[in-house]
């Protein structure tokens, strides 16, 4: 079977998208990884209340730097953040009022998207009982553009990419991107349209993986990170 | 001047059962002083309004933490956007999961945007509001929708919490707050919606201590002030040191996770 | 015709009902005076966004202090404060938030105040083209109790306490105290009640020279300062 | 990374006909530049959101202000809470009088709360709130009203400035703003309800410049920052002039008054 690509090379392409300038906040899994690739000039945002944060302690740089760690100083996810220059504190109203804004990317991990931009992006099943949704339906309903990020199928070799959710909605034809392990996906008015392709994968490969139907970009061309 | 700065028995004596508590829970900035003081002082059947309760048995044994089911047995309703009560190791996830198949317990699920903003709504002593935050998902259930210039939203209701417990860095003595990093989160606005609010603080100085252009939370906000004791499992450096253990935790089960190589995304 | 009280002697009278833990914001007009003679340990809130002022500089103190005031420290009505410790500045919205809380009481200056509690506080005339709401509404809405001070009678004579207000309304029901430079009249669900009389008045007059009903509390006394 | 810190006139050079502009007007944290720089713009019809608009004529003479009535002739409807246009002695007074009277020029009263509470559920993207604010007064004129819980409400729609004009004391070059003393009032919800906000400021310092903990206005709410020119007429050294001359000339006038001994109470 051929190598899909890895979750570095996913945020890798993902954070193609920001250029500087931007504000964009990053959702766990996946996207947390577009962190290091991001453009200098992208400034970061975490929906307790922090922008335009750096680098985030990773296992390595927590055991080098373990007793210079500001603890005070994290991400949504627990993570510990480096103080930056022109980092900024503030509280969840003003985070939400961000996050709605329209001002803010969003890059969020998804686990069904479907050809109408709906995205299932916190909850597996409608038997749930943890509380999951956290920040994921403000971010993807105030984002001047979601980007969803996620393996193309999931673990069983299920598509991920569907024609009706069959996960509980997180939100409603708000996808803009679908960055995959095989793909660079458009989610347009009249439908998906492949744009790009993993090194090594055809489009004819990639719909076979996919519940939607794609229409193939007149420009489709190979995924660069 | 009546003096705010007291203990935290002293801070909830008059806490009764059945009230509804809010406070922030995120890593820096979580009450955990006022929260065990409150378990201790065993009023029951409470309504919690929290930003997340990720009760993590693993990570909060490691901090120390009293009960990993903290208030959990004290609760007859949680107001949360995100609870990580499925982690396979936490006996609080089995807890949660039984008492709501017994029907004990109430769980209402938000988003941390809704949740902010309904305690915002009642800050302002709104009586609701219109939000556009989960048309579309399970969250419609049991709401009033309305389509507003061609938009929809549903009705949220204001949340005014009986007891806001609250965390800050530093108080003055007249129950001004200044915060630190991303300890702030929920605590500026659980101190304005509360009826009645207590802040834990590492720190109190006398008015004038603090630079009024950098106060946070502003004194008439702020019932009781406890300064939590420097041998408290709580105290700012215990804490430290907590935080530094369960780093370290979990520094090793993301080692042992990332052996065991798991691929593919997630939310 | 016998003395009616100063401003300064009515605002004397209504800074009496302030002890120390109380928070209070102070309306134009006579309230504004009430800052001198607050009791220590009272908090002063301005609408603009200042809680615990001190000193407010008057025309002697800015003539002196002309070249040390900080012209970006004033109340709602742009007078200028003194720093003092323990002041705090905030935001509009958290000042809002505090006046709804229900946890400052507000001595608001009165036009018109009814049997009913009711006040005209805003405006002489619903043909007023001017917006004077300002921050009359919320801070009579929110107030953990609203005293409203005022002259007894408007200067052509006519009764300011009546039975129905004529004015444009600011405020129903909510008045639980008035004080004047005549009287302090409580607000009770059965009607006025003549708590204390000025030096040199009776009951009987200060009923003369008011439009509503009062009752004569079984304890009324001479106003003291 | 795109360069935020312009003119005054290229941070309004898009400005259109008839766009809701909304401006802080309390003393301190006045957009005066900006205000003036939106006047030479040129635009019309405008639709105007602020919290005060007091073109006390003598006042803003003796500040220097170009124009008393600044804004006016290019405004069709004013959303204010207090403005004090019947000051006798103001040329603006009369000519709002005469405007509104031959129906060119509209004024929406609000209240000071439900100005930044509709500023603050625009900035959420509400629909809409339940405001308890001017019940039984003239408010309820052509506003729904419903009994929630017991209480009475008026319906109240949000406001989405297309223009945010706001001072600060301090600027970094990403558009973190810090504020100093009362200047702060409604300059941090208009940054952060409008969809574009231009930051007039005293000082402009690098990224780093300004401690993260006491910044009120995160840069992602400004798009634009002006540094006021030190020969600007609102410069800060010329704004504390202005102050002074202005005070100066109030203290006159308050003598004036206080000998011809007026007598009695009021709002």
């Amino acid at each position: 079977m051929k190598e899909k690509l890895t979750e570095e090379l996913v945020a890798m392409r993902a954070a193609k998208e920001l250029v500087p300038g931007d504000y964009c906040n990053l959702g766990i899994g996946i996207p947390l990884n577009c962190a290091a690739y991001a453009a200098e000039g992208v400034l970061l945002e975490s929906e307790n209340g922090v922008l335009g944060y750096g680098p985030v302690h990773d296992r390595e740089s927590l055991d080098e730097n373990i007793e210079r760690v500001d603890w005070d100083i994290a991400d949504a996810g627990m993570r510990y953040l480096e103080y930056v220059p022109g980092m900024s504190f503030f509280d969840m109203l003003t985070s939400f009022a961000m996050i709605r804004s329209g001002r803010l990317i969003s890059i969020l991990g998804g686990l069904q998207v479907s050809e109408k931009g709906d995205a299932a992006i916190h909850s597996t099943s409608k038997d749930d009982i943890a509380s999951k949704i956290g920040g994921s339906m403000d971010l993807s309903w105030g984002a001047k553009r979601l980007i969803v990020t996620m393996t193309h199928c999931s673990k069983d070799g299920s598509p991920k990419i569907v024609r009706e959710l069959t996960m509980p909605v997180t939100t409603r034809g708000r996808v803009n991107l679908i960055v995959t392990d095989m793909a660079v996906i458009e989610v347009t008015s009249s439908g998906l349209v492949l744009k790009e392709f993993a090194p090594g994968w055809t489009p004819e490969e990639i719909q076979e993986q996919t519940e939607a139907t794609l229409t193939i970009a007149p420009d489709v061309r190979e995924m660069e990170f | 001047m009546r003096d705010k700065v007291v203990t935290a028995a002293e801070a909830l004596a008059e806490v009764r059962d059945g009230a509804l508590v809010a406070f922030n829970f995120w890593g820096p900035g979580t009450p955990l002083h006022l929260m065990r003081a409150l378990q201790e002082r065993g009023v029951k059947d409470l309504t919690i309004c929290t930003n997340n309760y990720t009760l993590r048995a693993d990570v909060l044994r490691e901090q120390g933490a009293v009960d990993a089911a903290i208030l959990l047995p004290q609760t007859r309703k949680i107001i949360v956007a995100f609870s990580g009560v499925q982690q396979e190791d936490s006996s609080a996830s089995v807890e949660i999961a039984r008492r709501v198949q017994e029907g004990t317990l109430e769980i209402e699920n938000v988003s941390h945007g809704l949740f902010i903003e309904r305690l915002h709504a009642g800050a302002m002593h709104l009586g609701g509001i219109y939000s556009p935050i989960g048309i579309g998902t399970s969250l419609e259930n049991g709401k009033e929708k309305r389509v507003i210039n061609g938009v929809e939203y549903l009705f949220q209701e204001p949340i005014v919490p009986d007891l806001g417990l609250i965390n800050a860095a530093k108080a003055d003595t007249l129950g001004n707050l200044v915060c630190h990093g991303t300890a702030r989160a929920a605590n500026p606005v659980i101190a304005m919606a509360s009826r009645y609010t207590v802040a834990e603080v590492f720190e109190v100085v006398e008015p004038g201590g603090l630079d009024p252009d950098t106060i946070v939370i502003p004194a008439s906000f702020v019932d009781r002030i406890v300064r939590i004791p420097d041998d408290d499992p709580y105290s700012r450096e215990r804490r430290v040191e907590q935080t530094l253990r369960s780093v370290k935790y979990r520094l090793e089960k993301m080692a042992e996770a990332e052996a065991e190589a798991a691929q593919g995304g997630g939310a």
